[in-house]
């Protein structure tokens, strides 16, 4: 029995984000207003934090509600609002012929395929003593991860700055009103 | 113990596949963002299981420049929209098919 | 306390240099009350391009005398393969911004957020080629693909340029998700995302269970093979290249496949490299499909930037190549190729831009019916470009095909050397159409291209290029040869 | 004798050379003088070096120019072999040829291509020379080349009438036919002996064996049908008849058709090696001769009942090679052309009085109005005939009795030509000369009156030479004439001999006796009559339907197949598979285009579908 | 003492600084013209001059004016070039095609580009006549295309797209297979000598092969060949291309092109893969003697004067590849001297067939009548040039042709002597192509034209001057080449005793 072999809270943890997951990503792809979606992500990214809480991932917890649901759902929000989409999908009728029947196949194989590949491979088959110290918990997984990112990680973390400027420039630009062309002399 | 790593490496496998079934069955371009951001989750939630099975903070600190990333392709994912938006008043990315052949 | 990892600067400088000349423009662009004029950015990036270059000079010195290393904590590696990526994407730059401006002024739009972004997403692609961490590389990767994408959708006048970026931006994101769930599960199959660690893992364990390896390493081919767009990962090409201002198409086409290959050979190779009889049949299927189906599909165009697009699919077939054999030679005549076709490719596109008027609408192939009547130094360059990527012998072009068909030969690739040599056939059939067009008598009435000096002169030197190491390839094959000695585990 | 060699060859050449360097300004006279001139020397060169000849020992002189074509082991000179046999025939053929082109310099008189003609016929000539002098195969069939040409352009001398522009291509292709033997007999030759030099190949001739001797033999016959117009080969000599007369008499009569003749006649010690192959000539010539001469007697163009007789009388010659009897064959070689000549130049003279009617039924009574040209016919007529004591009679008679000697089967076909010969050649002469004028349409009500001298010296030389031209060969002194000339070079006695002389008597009287049977037969039903369906076959006038037969079995066929396989093998077969795969590629194109729709959820799908792909493959890799 | 190879290098580079010349002066009408032939003069002398010293006795192998630069040893890319027998007349032909057809098939529409192209075939042609490296020699054989492809598709007839391109993919597939073939040999030699990569036809030479290996490359090396000479049945490309080209592209693709694929058969085909000839022979010699007879029944229902000289080629490049494939010495060399018989005697073709176009504006037969009246200058120069076409003795076609039936039936009689009844097909067609457009009586039309000019007689002095010489004298010509003849049938036999 599962009740045996594994502590039951982590059971019910497993469960308890499974569902919200779930439900929240068939909401995503199921509601046909963008308001409900969105909300229904919020449910999934919330799903994932608990998931992230079980597996020892404390901070990554507290940045996905805070950066996810926080600001990125937020930033969907707003856009949906803002350009007044936040009705149902057109009713008309789907251009594409058998795009959702090739689409569950392609899918439903891919992610057996994936998920068959990793059994094969009993799951994991990384040496954990190749990357050093054990994972540590609560305050110490901060401590952690911040020594991690700004030694390991520190030319990625060094980059992500480029990476947020030139999205920021980007955007700033597309979403830009257009001017006429004598100013843009 | 813990509940094995499998479950959640699974969990994430079928919140990606959602995510890419949204992908293509949906012509919102709002939510097709939305299932790349369930995509991305998928991917963070393999790295976290990951780390822990492995002990190892790499992939905690990858699932860090996930998010970034994930923020970064939000923004300007939108502001096309938005230009888009601006020019042909839709979000529909089935009427966006000008250029084929 | 942490200790912040040592940094060797020559190896970064380059990435440096380009988001600093990047942020540079920005500043001052925000700053400034009266706006920095056009000339004056592309003067600043070029600028930066030529100072790539020359630190590229320098850190080939540095290796031919100390050897390859690692450094910032293994993320960069510094090696001959990294610098002449870095000379590549750094040529391609300084042509880029270069037509760019040209582009600027011809259609009216920001001159200066063009060079901002070219450069930055420069930085991402040089990131991609010198990275030794699979997070770096996804970074690198981002960067250039965001970059791309505002690039792509910058053409505010016509509207295919924003559903070609909407496009670009799905599908995009949709490979870069792929990509990232791949380093996932090699993070998860190997313990690390480190490439050259990776590698160690590889060589000295015997995987029992090679299933997430596999998975993992499918997964960012995968996501490879879409940015190098080869078939079934092609379809946005046609439609992104076609939509996509001239210029940044150029850009694209060259800056993209150099990053992506580069990253590509990286990870496939130094990485996973112990599994490439796993890659191999996937790799192969690539090829047949990509060289194939472009140059078929090629057949069926009438515009001539989609004729480019199923061009460039053609042509990433061949310079998956190389990867397939998966030897020193294979990498030496994929890097052959992919740094030849960068001047090549901008030059074209060149062309094409300037043929297609203000509006950057005028690409129907009937648009140079005569061209090489009324200006034939424009058609002949336009012919010679063309002939190069046909694969005529004694431009560039041949040796390019003639390097990655041979390496596969020596990798007993007999199968896809035909192939791919028969789909050059086809192709043949549109490159010769269209410079057949380019002599045309018929309609020969039509208005002059003008040609500005800066375009004027990434032309020339992309013919010149074709012309000269067309006939002398020594020094290009000698820098690829030596780039890819070594390299491999 | 070197110089006198060299110069029967280069003379005609010269005059070629000279007349198409300087022609375009020259008279006609001047023309027609170089051009006879040159012949002349040629004869006269050939009377010195036959002298010559006769006071030598070695009757064997090679003379050597240069080394014409030098390639591995095969060595061909550019050299001339002066025996008797060679000799002989370049004595009859400059000789001839000189008073032919005397008498074409009047015939074509006022022609527009009348340098072009002279022309022609020097090259002919030399060709001619060539091909009897050369001391090799190779050297011979640039010579059998070259008077084939020559013939051609000659035939289709009226270039603008269709019927002379398909009779040259038509000689020329028999022609060609029967080289492709003369080509596989060298190649069987050189083979086997590694030599193609005349000398060289006799003194080898162990080294063929009876079956590769037949084949050479085979190869050779069939080389002589196509040049001496035999059957199979024969129907394309009275098509060539629509070249000007004096081409007729030249070409078509004395020279070229015997070529075929020569040729055999050359290859001598190779026909030893195999008696089913001479006999295979004979029964080819005996053919020849009986249908020609049937033919003959139903044709109504005064020049195609020549040409026919021409036919069967070179059927006598191959027959008396097929029999062995080389130097009978000569013999009657060398008086045909004397009494043929004057026949075709005879007729040329009736032709051009009547100006260019060739028309039989349009003749009669003309006797009196050609008071040179009807004697030296008659001659002719007699000659041909095998009455004696005319050439004709001599050459003949040794043939048939060397035929009775051999074979009697072959003997009583010849015969019965004999009769036929004087059977047709007598309607000939009536129809033209006798009965009742039937010209005076044609002339306009006109008197037809002779030609100048230069039409009628020839006739008149050519008469005296087939009066006394049976003088170089009589029976009874084979060993002072022409046969003990031509010994060294046949070294056989000729079979005739074996016979006794009652009965060579006995066969002269025979002969005699079919002469005057066919003579008569021809004047009791010609006498009085110019049309006749009795004795005018259609059957007979067309050929046997030869041409017919050709037509619907070889030409029409090959034709046809020709179209057939332009319109389906190469048009839908062979390049219809290029043009489809090449199609393939656009075809495949306008297919593939639809899988790029637009939609990017598509796009994204196909992504989906190929990473599945991959993963199936991926899957399968690791086994389950 | 072995010339020096700067004499080959001339006569590469001489064309290329004449497009530099012609370019130059391209503004004033009908400099380029002049610069043009001066430049191809230049050329013909040097030719002549390298004919002269070339000492067929210098080696056992008969290669004289060798050099060997490597450019890029990665690529195996390097500058070999050298001069032999075979080579020799080709090289010749080279330089005249390249004389008579400026001169004799002057089109003045955008004459300095018609010229330059025309120059650079001939630095392509000759490039792989004298290369004595495979890759090099491909890139030679490739660069012909593409200004082939501009000479059909800028001055062509109606159809000149289509025939273009249908050359060009054609020709371009059939070198695939070349190009495969050429880097196995030479990976097969880098992994047996462990050097770097060589492509030098010396060192391929002698790479040993196994059985299979040989056929399987022979057959790839072969199908170039085949395709580019044209053999039957890869000869399609053919009549369209020759007739949509201007005439001066017609000259240089049948003259000179076809040839390419004939001594390439030669020089590497056999030269390289002795052992496969044993099993291959046969075949070819069956293509070949198919395409005499084949080619001749089409030349007989073509329906205008250039198809007809392209199905008269295919019969004659059967000639020529029976001769080549025979292993027989006599042949060999016939089939050497009528690759450039043929190529001299096509030269006449085309040129009188271009002036007829010139006049009549048209090459159907059905449109062409009684021509000799009018023109009777004319009329005698082209029965010399098709009189040699059919091998009449005396003139060039003979010997070669005649060289070829002998040598080939000590080897393989029958085919030999189904391959003779190609000299009656050659009369047929020819004599009645003769027929129909010079005999009878001209209409109208074809009374009117004008005969040949006193500048187009000159045209034509060489090639009946040629036709003529090298019927009458061909020693000179054959001990030039015979000894490299004899090196390749000792190689070959070598290699076959060898097994």
């Amino acid at each position: 029995m599962l009740a045996l072999s594994y502590a039951l809270p982590s059971i019910i943890v497993f469960v308890a984000s499974a569902a919200l997951i779930l439900t929240g990503a068939v909401g995503v792809i199921t509601l046909k207003n963008p308001v409900h979606a969105a909300l229904s992500l919020i449910m999934t990214l919330f799903g994932v934090a608990v998931a992230f809480i079980a597996q020892q991932a404390d901070f990554l917890a507290a940045v996905q509600i805070i950066v996810y649901a926080g600001a990125i759902v937020v930033l969907f929000l707003f856009v949906i609002m803002f350009l007044g989409v936040d009705r149902r999908e057109g009713v008309e009728v789907q251009p594409l012929v058998g795009q959702k029947t090739l689409a569950l196949f392609g899918v439903v194989v891919t992610i057996s395929g994936v998920v068959f590949m990793m059994a094969r491979s009993h799951w994991v088959t990384g040496i954990p003593s190749l990357s050093g110290s054990k994972l540590a918990n609560g305050a110490h997984n901060v401590n952690q991860l911040g020594t991690s990112v700004f030694t390991t990680y520190l030319f990625a973390f060094e980059a992500t700055a480029a990476l947020l400027i030139i999205a920021v420039v980007g955007a700033v630009l597309l979403a830009r009103r257009e001017r006429s062309t004598g100013e843009a002399q | 113990m813990n509940v094995p790593a499998a479950w959640y490496l699974v969990l994430a496998a079928v919140l990606f596949g959602i995510g890419a079934y949204g992908l293509l069955t949906r012509r919102s371009a709002l939510i097709m963002f939305m299932c790349l951001e369930l995509m991305l989750n998928a991917v963070n939630l393999t790295f976290v299981t990951f780390s822990r099975t492995l002990s190892d903070i790499g992939g905690q600190a990858s699932v860090f420049f996930v998010m970034v990333v994930a923020a970064a392709e939000v923004t300007v994912g939108l502001g096309i929209v938005v230009a888009i938006f601006r020019r042909r008043s839709t979000t529909s990315v089935d009427e966006l098919s000008e250029m084929k052949g | 306390m942490i200790k912040i990892p040592s940094a060797h600067y020559l190896a970064i400088a380059p990435v440096l240099i380009y988001f600093g000349a990047s942020l540079a423009l920005l500043i001052t662009s925000a700053l400034r009350r009266s706006r920095l004029s056009a000339s004056a950015a592309t003067s600043l990036s070029v600028l930066s391009s030529v100072a790539v270059i020359v630190v590229a000079v320098f850190e080939w010195l540095y290796v031919s005398r100390h050897g390859a290393s690692e450094t910032v904590a293994h993320a960069i590696v510094l090696d001959r393969f990294g610098v002449l990526a870095t000379v590549a994407v750094a040529l391609g730059t300084l042509l880029t911004s270069l037509v760019a401006k040209d582009w600027a002024t011809r259609s009216k739009i920001l001159g200066i957020e063009n060079q901002i972004l070219i450069l930055a997403t420069s930085a991402g692609a040089i990131m991609m080629a010198v990275a030794n961490d699979l997070i770096v590389i996804f970074l690198g990767l981002e960067i250039l693909s965001i970059g791309l994408y505002v690039l792509v959708a910058m053409d505010r006048h016509r509207a295919r340029s924003a559903e070609a970026a909407l496009k670009y931006f799905l599908l995009g994101g949709l490979a870069a998700a792929i990509f990232i769930y791949g380093v996932a599960i090699l993070y998860g199959a190997t313990g690390t995302t480190t490439i050259s660690t990776m590698s160690l893992y590889f060589a000295t364990n015997y995987l029992l269970h090679p299933g997430l390896a596999y998975l993992g390493g499918a997964l960012v081919l995968i996501a490879f093979a879409f940015k190098v767009a080869a078939v079934p990962f092609h379809n946005w090409a046609p439609d992104v290249y076609e939509g996509a201002p001239t210029p940044i198409t150029g850009y694209m086409a060259a800056i993209v496949k150099v990053g992506a290959f580069l990253g590509f050979i990286r990870v496939i190779l130094s990485g996973l490299g112990t599994n490439l009889d796993t890659w191999r049949p996937i790799l192969f299927a690539l090829i047949v499909l990509s060289t194939v189906v472009g140059a078929v599909l090629g057949l069926a165009q009438k515009n001539v930037k989609r004729l480019l697009a199923y061009s460039s699919i053609n042509q990433a077939g061949f310079m998956l190549l190389g990867l397939w054999a998966g030897t020193a030679r294979g990498v030496a005549s994929t890097l052959f190729f992919v740094c030849t076709y960068v001047p090549v490719i901008i030059a074209t596109f060149a062309i094409v831009g300037l043929v297609s008027g203000a509006s950057d609408e005028a690409h129907d192939i009937d648009s140079y019916r005569g061209l090489g009547r009324r200006q034939p130094w424009l058609g002949a360059a336009l012919a010679v470009l063309l002939l190069s990527q046909l694969g005529a012998p004694f431009t560039l072009g041949f040796f390019a095909k003639f390097s990655v068909v041979a390496s596969a030969l020596d990798a007993s690739g007999t199968t896809l050397g035909l192939v791919t040599m028969l789909s050059a056939a086809i192709a043949a059939v549109f490159y010769l159409r269209w410079t057949q067009l380019l002599f045309a008598d018929d309609k020969v009435s039509q208005s002059r291209v003008e040609i500005p000096a800066a375009t004027g002169t990434v032309i020339a030197l992309g013919v010149a290029t074709v012309l000269i190491f067309g006939v002398w390839p020594t020094p290009i094959m000698w820098l690829c040869q030596h780039a890819s000695i070594a390299f491999l585990p | 004798m070197a110089h006198f060699a060299l110069l029967i060859l280069i003379a005609p050449l010269i005059g070629f050379l000279f007349n198409a360097v300087n022609g375009s300004q020259m008279k006609e006279k001047a023309i027609g003088g170089v051009a006879t001139a040159a012949i002349v020397v040629s004869f006269i060169s050939t009377v010195v070096c036959f002298f010559q000849l006769l006071g030598d020992s070695n009757r064997e002189v090679t003379v050597n120019f240069f080394t014409w074509i030098h390639a591995g082991t095969l060595t061909v000179p550019a050299a001339v072999l002066v025996d008797p046999l060679s000799i002989t025939m370049c004595l009859f053929v400059t000789g001839i040829s000189a008073l032919i082109h005397l008498y074409s310099i009047s015939y074509m008189h006022g022609e527009k291509d009348f340098r072009k003609f002279f022309l022609y016929l020097n090259l002919f000539v030399f060709s001619m020379l060539v091909l009897v002098l050369a001391n090799n195969l190779v050297m011979t069939f640039v010579g059998w080349e070259g008077v084939g040409v020559c013939s051609y352009w000659l035939v289709s001398f009226y270039f603008d009438r269709d019927a002379a522009a398909s009779a040259g291509k038509k000689a020329f292709v028999y022609n060609r036919v029967g080289d492709v033997g003369l080509l596989v007999a060298m190649f069987l030759i050189f083979s086997h002996s590694g030599t193609l030099t005349y000398l060289t190949i006799f003194s080898s001739t162990g080294s063929f064996s009876p079956t590769v001797a037949t084949l050479i033999v085979l190869s050779l016959l069939l080389g002589a049908t196509g040049k001496s117009a035999q059957i199979p080969l024969f129907n394309w000599l009275p098509d060539a008849m629509e070249g000007p007369t004096p081409v007729s008499a030249l070409i078509h009569a004395a020279t070229m058709v015997t070529a075929g003749v020569f040729l055999l006649v050359r290859m001598s010690p190779v026909l030893a090696l195999s008696p089913s192959g001479r006999t295979t000539i004979a029964v080819v010539g005996a053919l020849t001769a009986f249908v020609a001469a049937t033919v003959a007697t139903s044709q109504r163009d005064i020049k195609k009942v020549l040409a026919f007789s021409t036919v069967s009388q070179i059927g006598f010659m191959v027959l008396a090679v097929g029999v062995g009897a080389y130097s009978a064959a000569i013999f009657l070689m060398i008086a045909h052309a004397f009494f043929k000549a004057l026949l075709f130049l005879g007729s040329g003279s009736v032709i051009h009085s009547l100006h260019g009617e060739q028309d039989l039924r349009k003749m009669g009574a003309l006797a009196k109005y050609l008071p040179l040209t009807f004697p030296t016919f008659l001659i002719g007529w007699l000659a041909i005939s095998g009455i004696p004591p005319f050439a004709g009679f001599w050459a003949k008679g040794d043939v048939l009795t060397n035929v009775y000697a051999h074979n009697r089967l072959l003997w009583i076909f010849a015969l019965a030509t004999a009769v036929l010969t004087a059977y047709y050649m007598s309607r000939l002469f009536v129809l033209t000369f006798r009965g009742a004028e039937r010209f005076r349409e044609v002339t306009n009500g006109e008197d037809p009156h002779e030609s100048s001298w230069m039409m009628t010296v020839p006739l008149v030389v050519l008469a005296v030479l087939a009066v006394l031209g049976g003088g170089i060969d009589l029976p009874w002194v084979h060993n002072h004439s022409l046969a003990s000339f031509l010994e060294p070079t046949f070294g056989a006695v000729p079979a005739g001999a074996s016979l006794s002389v009652a009965t060579q008597w006995g066969l002269s009287i025979v002969d005699i006796a079919a002469a005057i049977l066919g003579l008569m037969v021809a004047f009791s039903i010609w006498r009085d009559k110019h049309e006749s369906s009795t004795f005018e076959k259609n059957f007979l006038e067309q050929v046997w339907h030869w041409d017919g037969f050709y037509d619907a079995t070889i030409g029409r066929p090959l034709t046809a197949s020709a179209r057939v396989g332009y319109a389906v093998v190469e048009e839908k077969l062979i390049d219809g598979a290029v043009e489809g795969v090449g199609a393939l590629a656009p075809r495949m194109a306008s297919q593939f285009k639809l899988l790029q729709t637009g939609f990017v959820r598509q796009y994204a799908l196909a992504m989906v579908l190929g990473i599945a792909l991959i993963m199936i493959y991926l899957v399968a890799r690791i086994g389950f | 003492m072995m010339h020096s190879s700067w004499w080959l290098s001339a006569l590469l580079l001489v064309p290329l600084f004449g497009i530099a010349l012609v370019l130059l002066v391209r503004r004033r009408p009908g400099a380029s013209y002049v610069a043009g032939i001066g430049v191809a003069t230049v050329e013909m002398v040097l030719s002549i001059i390298v004919a002269w010293m070339y000492n067929p006795n210098i080696s056992r192998t008969g290669i004289d004016f060798a050099t060997r630069h490597v450019i890029s040893a990665p690529l195996g890319l390097a500058y070999d070039v050298s001069l032999d027998g075979i080579s020799l007349l080709m090289m010749l032909l080279t330089s005249l095609t390249l004389l008579l057809a400026l001169i004799g098939a002057r089109d003045k529409r955008r004459e300095p580009a018609l010229i330059s192209w025309l120059l650079v075939l001939t630095t392509a042609s000759m490039g792989s006549f004298l290369a004595h490296d495979l890759l090099l020699f491909f890139l030679f054989f490739e660069l012909t295309l593409v200004p082939s492809y501009f000479l059909i598709s800028q001055w062509g007839g109606a159809e000149r797209i289509r025939a273009a391109m249908k050359f060009f993919v054609y020709t371009f597939v059939g070198s695939v297979p070349l190009l495969i073939g050429i880097l196995f040999l030479g990976f097969k030699n880098q992994h047996y000598v462990r050097g770097a990569l060589d492509f030098s036809y010396t060192t391929l030479s002698s790479v040993s092969l196994t059985h299979t290996a040989s056929v399987v490359l022979f057959c790839a090396f072969g199908f170039a060949f085949a395709v580019k000479a044209p053999i039957w049945p890869f000869h399609t490309w053919s009549p369209i291309t020759y007739a949509e080209a201007p005439t001066a592209g017609s000259i240089e693709m049948s003259a000179l092109l076809a040839k390419l694929g004939s001594y390439g058969l030669v020089r590497f085909a056999i030269g390289l893969f002795p052992l496969a000839l044993n099993d291959m022979r046969p075949i070819v010699l069956t293509l070949a003697v198919i395409g005499i007879l084949y080619g001749s029944a089409m030349a007989c229902v073509a329906a205008d004067l250039k198809r007809v000289i392209a199905y008269s080629s295919v019969a004659q490049m059967g000639f020529i590849i029976l001769g080549a494939i025979s292993g027989s010495k006599i042949a060999m060399i016939g089939a050497v001297l009528l690759m450039f018989n043929h190529g001299v005697i096509t030269i006449g073709f085309f040129l009188l067939v271009g002036f007829i176009e010139k006049r009549r504006q048209v090459n159907t037969i059905k449109d062409l009548r009684g021509l000799q009246s009018s023109a009777p200058v004319m009329a005698a120069l082209f029965t010399v040039v098709l009189l040699a076409s059919i091998g009449l003795p005396g003139l060039s076609g003979f010997i070669s042709e005649y060289l070829i039936l002998l040598g080939t039936f000590a080897t393989h009689a029958w085919w030999a002597v189904f391959g003779a009844l190609g000299v009656v097909g050659a009369a047929l067609y020819w004599l009645w192509v003769y027929q129909r457009v010079f005999h009878g009586q001209a209409d109208s039309k074809n009374r009117e034209i004008e005969d040949v000019n006193s500048k187009e007689r000159w045209v034509l002095v060489p090639v009946v001057a040629l036709i003529l010489v090298l019927g009458v004298f061909p020693r000179p010509a054959i001990d030039k080449i015979s000894p490299s003849i004899t090196n390749l049938i000792v190689h070959v036999s070598q290699a076959g005793a060898s097994k």
